[in-house]
């Protein structure tokens, strides 16, 4: 019964936000704020509503991004949250073309070589930065640092 | 839900940084959705309305241009801060007119009116 | 009440002071990354940012920074003298639901 | 001389004036990209810099603007009435040679 | 001989520059700054040591960078510039990998599916840099505008 | 010409941005090739100086831990703007040992007493 009442509560003030990344990983602490905020938000029983990568954020989806094996994999560290709760991660598709972040679709339109979308990253247009603005109860940016 | 009012905060200066230009990108697609969308230009956004642009000597799309597209895209409100115009010794002579020049004390106002804010 | 991010340090941009310019009454400004270097203001460091804040104090603005970004750079004690409260990541959604909206300064 | 490269608005950023306190006598100070909206410095804008860039004048600090940054933002006009020389790209080339080294503030 | 005298003059006067460029295309004004004085010191007959790419600077040398047809594609322009003027272009490798810019040889070693290093520019060391320091006449860096 | 006096400045807090550890970078590669370098902690640079780091609260490497690895490398020189640290009101006490207080007058003929300038 109490923990039938905790868990009530917790969902009265259960909010969907939306979080949106304008830095890339290494780079910029953006990122990694971005990444903390997000897991504390979940772990409080709170729902995403939607990830959205915007400006040099995009760069968090790059599959071609090398560490030293005993640092955190920035993208595989989000895939992995993204599956985990089923999380909608979208790139804006305009800002990724712009810093050369293509997925296999849109690298064969634009008869490149090579994409570099991690799976689990979704790219989309602007038009999914105002719904999520419309439809989250809060949003907020992380912003570049520098 | 869908008629929250987004409040869409212009910060960043023109052509040194491409968050100008994505935050006009973003006006316009709030526009073309129909999304009640107001446009705040404030501290270093406010250079976005000032002078006569000549950005093919760098090499970029004219800023100005852009900004001309906001009322085909039904905007509800541009606004631009005059504590920021005044404090870079700018006279409203020399701002777009595309943009209605408000208080500091309005400007707390328009963050208490909107539902939500993208910040730029 | 609105929550204001501010993630740039004061000594080398005006982030901070553009923020506190247009805070209302009962807001709540949080210091991340860079801007957890704004717990260091004192009477003699940026003596004007300083006694502006005092005034924000007395109007019920609330002062935090994130622990995190604050024990990164090893500014905690530095924190925990001032007037920015340190807390949790869990405590900043916290204080994101509380608040009606977020606007964020960078 | 030492040429100084300034790149970020004295508006948000403490980079011009944390140049200017390290500039010697016979230096030359060029502002570039968003560092171009430092010739709009007046006496009523940013009063302190204003008259500190008058003393560094005074004693033979060359001021410049690289004139293709200033054109892109509309700021040439004013840049003319202001202490800051506009140069060209090839000028800045001359400037760079001229010059015993460069130190970049950014 | 005027001319050969004007040509004379310039010789003695033409120097060793290094290009460090810190700011990715697009996002940042630096990389466009630091072309367009690349292009007058050609110009005016210096001759360029080095350019080296670090930090975000490293996007300059993306191939996947897709950009409107009548924009400038960053990578094109400077490979452009330096096959015409034959120039060594210096892309640190360590600041490549954490940023997913990879060369054959890298995709390779660290079994990734791609690489993404457009023709003309050459992943090193920062070695390269303190060497350009070392041997340049003159060097300038163009730092983050952001 | 390899005799040539590099001055690396150092302007950049440490964990906001990647900068900062890539300006330590650059110094530990040229004490590893027997550059000779002097490092100078400048404006928000004194930041990688203060106080105890515990940056695995953010995922960050300790870059205590690299600039401690400096006299290793034979980096000539080690300085730190003492008009920098007053400015944030912080005693040279809380200071990192590793770099050497020295006054503006002094900072300016450092700038002069090197040949070339890597700045960060």
């Amino acid at each position: 019964m109490g923990h039938q009442l905790i868990c009530d509560l917790r969902l009265l003030t259960s909010m969907k936000f939306t979080i949106v990344i304008l830095g890339a990983p290494y780079t910029d602490e953006a990122a990694e704020s971005a990444f903390r905020f997000t897991q504390a938000a979940l772990e409080k029983n709170h729902q995403i509503y939607r990830l959205f990568f915007y400006h040099d954020g995009v760069h968090n989806a790059s599959s071609l991004i090398t560490l030293p094996q005993d640092e955190i994999q920035p993208a595989q560290r989000w895939a992995n949250l993204i599956a985990q709760y089923d999380l909608e991660a979208i790139v804006c598709i305009a800002s990724s073309l712009r810093r050369g972040l293509l997925n296999e679709t849109e690298a064969k339109r634009f008869s490149k070589p090579a994409s570099n979308l991690t799976p689990g990253f979704k790219l989309a247009g602007l038009g999914d930065l105002v719904d999520a603005a419309q439809q989250s109860d809060r949003l907020i940016t992380f912003g570049p640092t520098s | 839900m869908n008629d929250k009012r987004i409040l869409l905060v212009c910060r960043i200066a023109p052509y040194g940084n491409s968050l100008a230009r994505e935050s006009l990108e973003t006006a316009l697609a709030a526009g073309a959705m129909g999304a009640k969308i107001t446009l705040l230009f404030l501290d270093e956004g406010i250079w976005q309305l000032v002078g006569q642009h000549k950005p093919e000597t760098i090499g970029h799309k004219n800023h100005a241009a852009m900004l001309s597209a906001l009322p085909l895209y039904d905007i509800e409100q541009v606004l631009v801060d005059q504590d920021s115009v005044d404090k870079r010794n700018i006279g409203s002579a020399e701002l777009s007119e595309i943009a209605e020049l408000i208080d500091g004390h309005r400007v707390k106002e328009i963050f208490a009116d909107h539902d939500v804010v993208l910040s730029f | 009440m609105i929550l204001h991010t501010v993630n740039k340090s004061p000594y080398s941009s005006q982030c901070l002071s553009d923020c506190l310019n247009r805070v209302s009454a009962g807001d709540k400004v949080i210091l991340i990354e860079d801007g957890v270097y704004g717990a260091t203001i004192a009477t003699d460091a940026l003596p004007s940012l300083h006694s502006f804040i005092q005034r924000l104090l007395a109007s019920q603005v609330g002062f935090y920074t994130l622990r995190p970004d604050a024990e990164a750079r090893g500014l905690e004690a530095i924190s925990e003298q001032s007037a920015f409260k340190l807390l949790s990541d869990h405590e900043f959604v916290d204080l994101v639901v509380e608040a009606n909206k977020v606007l964020n300064w960078y």
